[in-house]
């Protein structure tokens, strides 16, 4: 080797030949996400974890390096293999199985009527997929995977998207996470304009206590209808279902314990960069991006208006005994729909505490998504 | 068939499922729910002060709770139920049931790390 | 696709034609086994998640979804992967990772006599083994697994299980964590009926205190030993051994606590669900499951047996200074048999402290039991 | 070689083979404990009061403990001696050498978490 | 089978016979490096977890028993699959992902100058990379391998180790963790030797403080510049700087401490011992071990000398504001040697708090040999 | 080319580019400081009290860092800052900054576990 050969190596070595214009805008996005995680508090488990993959992905030569896959005896890239956890699906499960054991689901085993609220919410699951195929001309894959945004779950939103259509699911889960955030934004005029002053103001009972029987009823119950009727959905339902199971039994906290931290922290951080790593110019900057943003945004909505629907007709029906705003957290994103119904409940009377009320289409609203995502994948995988 | 018949069809049938099968869950719910009220526990113990500050919890945190319940109660506004939901990060939360100087049932969400 | 195409597909996706008599009996047994660890405390670290992945399992077309291997370029189902913790004998070790971190050895250095004790127990093993294969006719290899049951030890018994005859796995798993939740009530009449009431109140002397020198040599002392005679044991033993080096050191807290919680109680999760997952109609419903469950308790009988009778001589030998009970505890269960013994020896003396004198013997049945496995697996593998 | 002829050698033959390592075992301990009572530790320091409470245990199942340790020791039955456990799952649990006031020496099997 | 098969087969399924010298020499040195961790302190977490390694891999058939391939449906050796996270690359930058969570940059955010230093550290690398092939005639990939010890970095240390000579890994990390722990022996004569009385006394001015802005920003910067001059070094800057900002966003903690617990020693146990795995009597007893090990002091004498002259430098050009020790902080080793600086400080000065200036090198240092590991891949890989 | 001029070339040239990148680094750093203290963070507040002993803290090992830089400061030897690293394993540290009776400004490097 002369030393000409070194310094070429050397200077051949960096990345500076490498940066493209689409790469240095991906990673204006990547800091953009990290933006919003850190300074306005949007998801920021996940977008920072996101934003953080998609900056350093989109870095000179660092897709080869971290992406590659083993070849000649060599071994692959560091996220070839962390990556594997998304491909394969193991990843969102096993979040679910955190997501269970950290969910309460008594207000929901209290006031079952609620359930259908988090039904009324897949609206915006149906709605999107309609509009998706019929307006926008997406394929039926790409219609399933963007209108499962609507479902406003995370786990359950890349699981199902990396069945239908791989190639979408940084775009969509950038997608839903960002929503997930703004639904402080996007809900409350939506209630506002479906629901009357009076229906607003609504004072709900307070809720039955729930026995520890019962919670350890619910999941085996849940899970075995849920199964029973949409199979597809059993890895999600199942997860969940497990760490609930786990968390309700009162005889095995270290393994809640377990799932509830060390489970779910580990994975939220490779799963969320690994998502973050698939955010490359040409999957992300591309007119269907701004596509499905835009359908993501209406599936928000439609979730919302379905839900609030509902509960206006329960109101109805039960001689005014329903706030009806209690049904926009039925689209999940827990618990902040729930603080939003809240907020927006008390500018009428302080002194109402919907809360409680809304936690429990809240909870539903996972299990409705998981089983609008069993649907999905039944016709369209 | 066309794309915006099948995406209509597929939508409606879709939400009817999911309507279904929600529907099922809720009346199964029901069912279980009434049995255990009627049969398995007919004299839940109630009105016992159940409540005890954990001393893991978050004090402040908790403090205001109880001090917003407090307050609530005091102007009898409402009836024996109070929520609160500290502005965490969402996920890890979870219910606690607290009874305030067994004047009423409090519904706090706390978080749970 | 015509609509009657769609309305096709979301009846066939449904799982009601899938199920049968077998799965709605497997699906009870995974209830009762969720039951007996929640209602009655029966291992629930075990049975709970055992009794769920059953559960689970049976439902229609779960197994498919679940365990289905990948194929084609899809990928296969969570337990799938997850089970490959399982087949390929990882998770048992690692369990015994924070076995060893969990377990102090203190009253076995300061009493190495009642190492023996720990020997003796294995008779639940050994004579099993003859039963199993001259009576009840299995042939060795199931022999093996069934007299593994002995052991009284999860992990060795799953790992040992998984080498010699894979099917008899979940059979053979529930029925050894079944023991051991009811080692209160299999215990106590054998250990009456084979002492008098004189060697059941004897008073043991109090033990040396045991420096943290000693502590650091005796994982590495045992394994040295004992992976030189029974190379086949060296992943249980080399696995507690370290835990335990860890948990002694004093300098290496963090990787100890790491053992203890994080490692074990995550591997459990994924273990024995995984195991749940193996009870199928096929595997359980069967005459052998009757005879594996009367042969296991015939193993915690001699295992039982076996140690109280070397415990009656050791009494005799060292002129009434031991007493016969803790031979009892060299079955393992860790550290229930050794709160059985203490409970029978308070009976009749209600000052009298047998706890620590039978954790001696109770972790050296450890030792024994993977010493044993060891030999089952050199001979019969 | 019949199975009944097989199986009973096979039970001999491993129980003789367990029972050979774990004499080794006990023999290599008894060497290892004497080496260390008579030549590498002569003097270890005794009857000082080494147990405090931590403050990660569990109250209340730690004073019960303490308690019955007392009480025990003032009947005079257990002559220096105090075992418990607690009620618990199995799996963690520690040996916590306690001595009470000077007047004992106490071990305690406590929950590690 | 015959009785005499049996006990044949009993006979010689124990370890006597496979025995050699070899192995219980290696077995003394497993043992040596246990009691160094333990008895002395030095880098407990890795040299007991190695040591315990050393001392089963050379005990007779563990080899093949835990590192044996799987093979025709039997599968492999517990520590073939765990070894993977060795093999395959994956576990240094995970250690990297819990150090980047643990380590606070902020002395050197206050103090960008120090970075410097942390390069004037990295000649312990090329100076030895020299030494090595000039002198002692390594080749290449050898060389480089053994310079990388210099960068007094383990997770550093054996990514480049394994990418340019994998048999060489167990002797250099060996001698690396040795060397890390013997910095307060290494360090302070070579910076009495190179400094005056009066420059050791030089009080430094306090640090600025630094906003989180600055903090969130740095990890981003950092890795940006860093990977475009040396995309190799990708895996590991990419993992420190995501551990890094996870700890320094402020909103996501669950993740930092996931990164900086369970996540960073898990996986310490299972590389540690890994790298103990590796340390047989073929690899390690050989005269080339003995050069490793000079070369590896050698590489810590450098890399200290290194750093005081560009702080004598430094302090020549800036009229004595810079204490000229603190450059021995960065050859890392954090964050022992800047705590080695501080007391030599003191000597002089028992007033003088060096600490924190120190800390800015140390912590450069890391960065500094993660590029210089950069270049050491480009041109030998 | 020799053995013993491609090492020779090999070290200048890698010693060089290590040097390079970090002095880029370096200027960056500057500069964002610089931009950070002249524009963007124009009147950071100073003064304040923020020392707040964490109770998840070593108690003992804080107190020490506290008392230690008390007498310093009343020393008058160090102007403004004190630092302190407990003699504990590598790893997990954290620099915590401390105002002392806002005498003066204490930097600590405590263990975060
Ligand atoms: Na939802
Ligand atoms: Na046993
Ligand atoms: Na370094």
């Amino acid at each position: 080797m002369e030393i000409w050969d070194i310094i070429l190596k050397l200077v051949h070595s960096t990345g500076f030949e490498h940066i493209g214009p689409g790469q240095v805008a991906m990673m204006g996005i990547g800091a953009l996400l990290i933006y919003m995680g850190v300074a306005k508090g949007f998801e920021p488990l996940l977008l920072v974890c996101i934003g953080f993959g998609t900056l350093i992905v989109n870095l000179p030569m660092a897709q080869e390096i971290l992406l590659g896959p083993p070849e000649g005896g060599e071994p692959g890239g560091l996220f070839w293999y962390i990556g594997q956890g998304v491909h394969l699906e193991i990843f969102p499960p096993l979040i679910f199985l955190g997501v269970g054991a950290m969910t309460d689901f008594s207000p929901l085993i209290a006031n079952p009527w609620t359930f259908l609220l988090g039904a009324a919410a897949q609206f915006g699951i149906f709605g999107t997929f309609f509009i998706a195929m019929a307006v926008f001309g997406f394929d039926p894959q790409e219609s399933g995977s963007i209108a499962i945004i609507g479902g406003a779950d995370g786990p359950t939103t890349i699981y199902t998207c990396m069945k239908l259509k791989p190639e979408l699911l940084p775009t969509v889960a950038v997608s839903a996470y960002s929503y997930m955030a703004l639904v402080p934004l996007i809900q409350p005029p939506i209630m506002r304009l479906l629901t009357t002053k009076k229906e607003r103001a609504v004072v709900m009972k307070g809720l039955r206590p729930v026995s520890r029987t019962e919670k350890v009823i619910f999941p085996l119950l849940i899970l075995a209808l849920v199964v029973l009727f949409t199979p597809e959905a059993t890895p999600l339902v199942g997860m969940l279902m497990l760490g609930n199971l786990l968390r309700e039994t009162g005889v095995t906290e270290r393994l809640s314990a377990a799932a509830q931290n060390e489970i779910i922290n580990s994975v939220t951080i490779f799963l969320a960069t690994s998502v973050g790593m698939m955010m490359t110019s040409e999957r992300f900057l591309q007119w269907r991006t701004i596509k499905i943003f835009l359908l993501g945004m209406l599936a928000f909505s439609l979730a919302t208006a379905g839900g609030v629907l509902l509960g206006k007709f329960m109101c109805l029906v039960t001689g005014g005994k329903v706030n009806p705003l209690i049904g926009a957290a039925g689209v999940s994103a827990v618990p902040m729909s729930a603080r939003v119904v809240h907020n927006v409940g008390q500018e009428e009377n302080p002194d109402n505490y919907l809360l409680m009320h809304a936690m429990g289409p809240n909870v539903a609203g996972v299990i409705g998504s998981a089983a609008a995502a069993g649907v999905l994948l039944a016709v369209l995988k | 068939m066309s794309e915006a018949t099948f995406s209509t069809t597929f939508a409606f049938l879709g939400m009817a499922v999911v309507f279904t099968i929600i529907l099922v869950l809720t009346a199964a719910m029901l069912v279980t729910g009434y049995m255990f009220k009627t049969f398995l526990l007919p004299g839940t113990p109630t009105g016992e002060c159940r409540y005890q500050p954990s001393p893991m919890s978050d004090p402040p945190a908790e403090h205001v709770a109880v001090i917003a319940a407090a307050i609530a109660i005091h102007r009898g506004a409402a009836r024996g139920e109070i929520s609160m939901l500290a502005q965490e990060d969402r996920g890890p939360w979870s219910v606690g049931s607290m009874v305030l100087q067994c004047h009423g049932h409090l519904n706090v969400l706390r978080r749970t790390r």
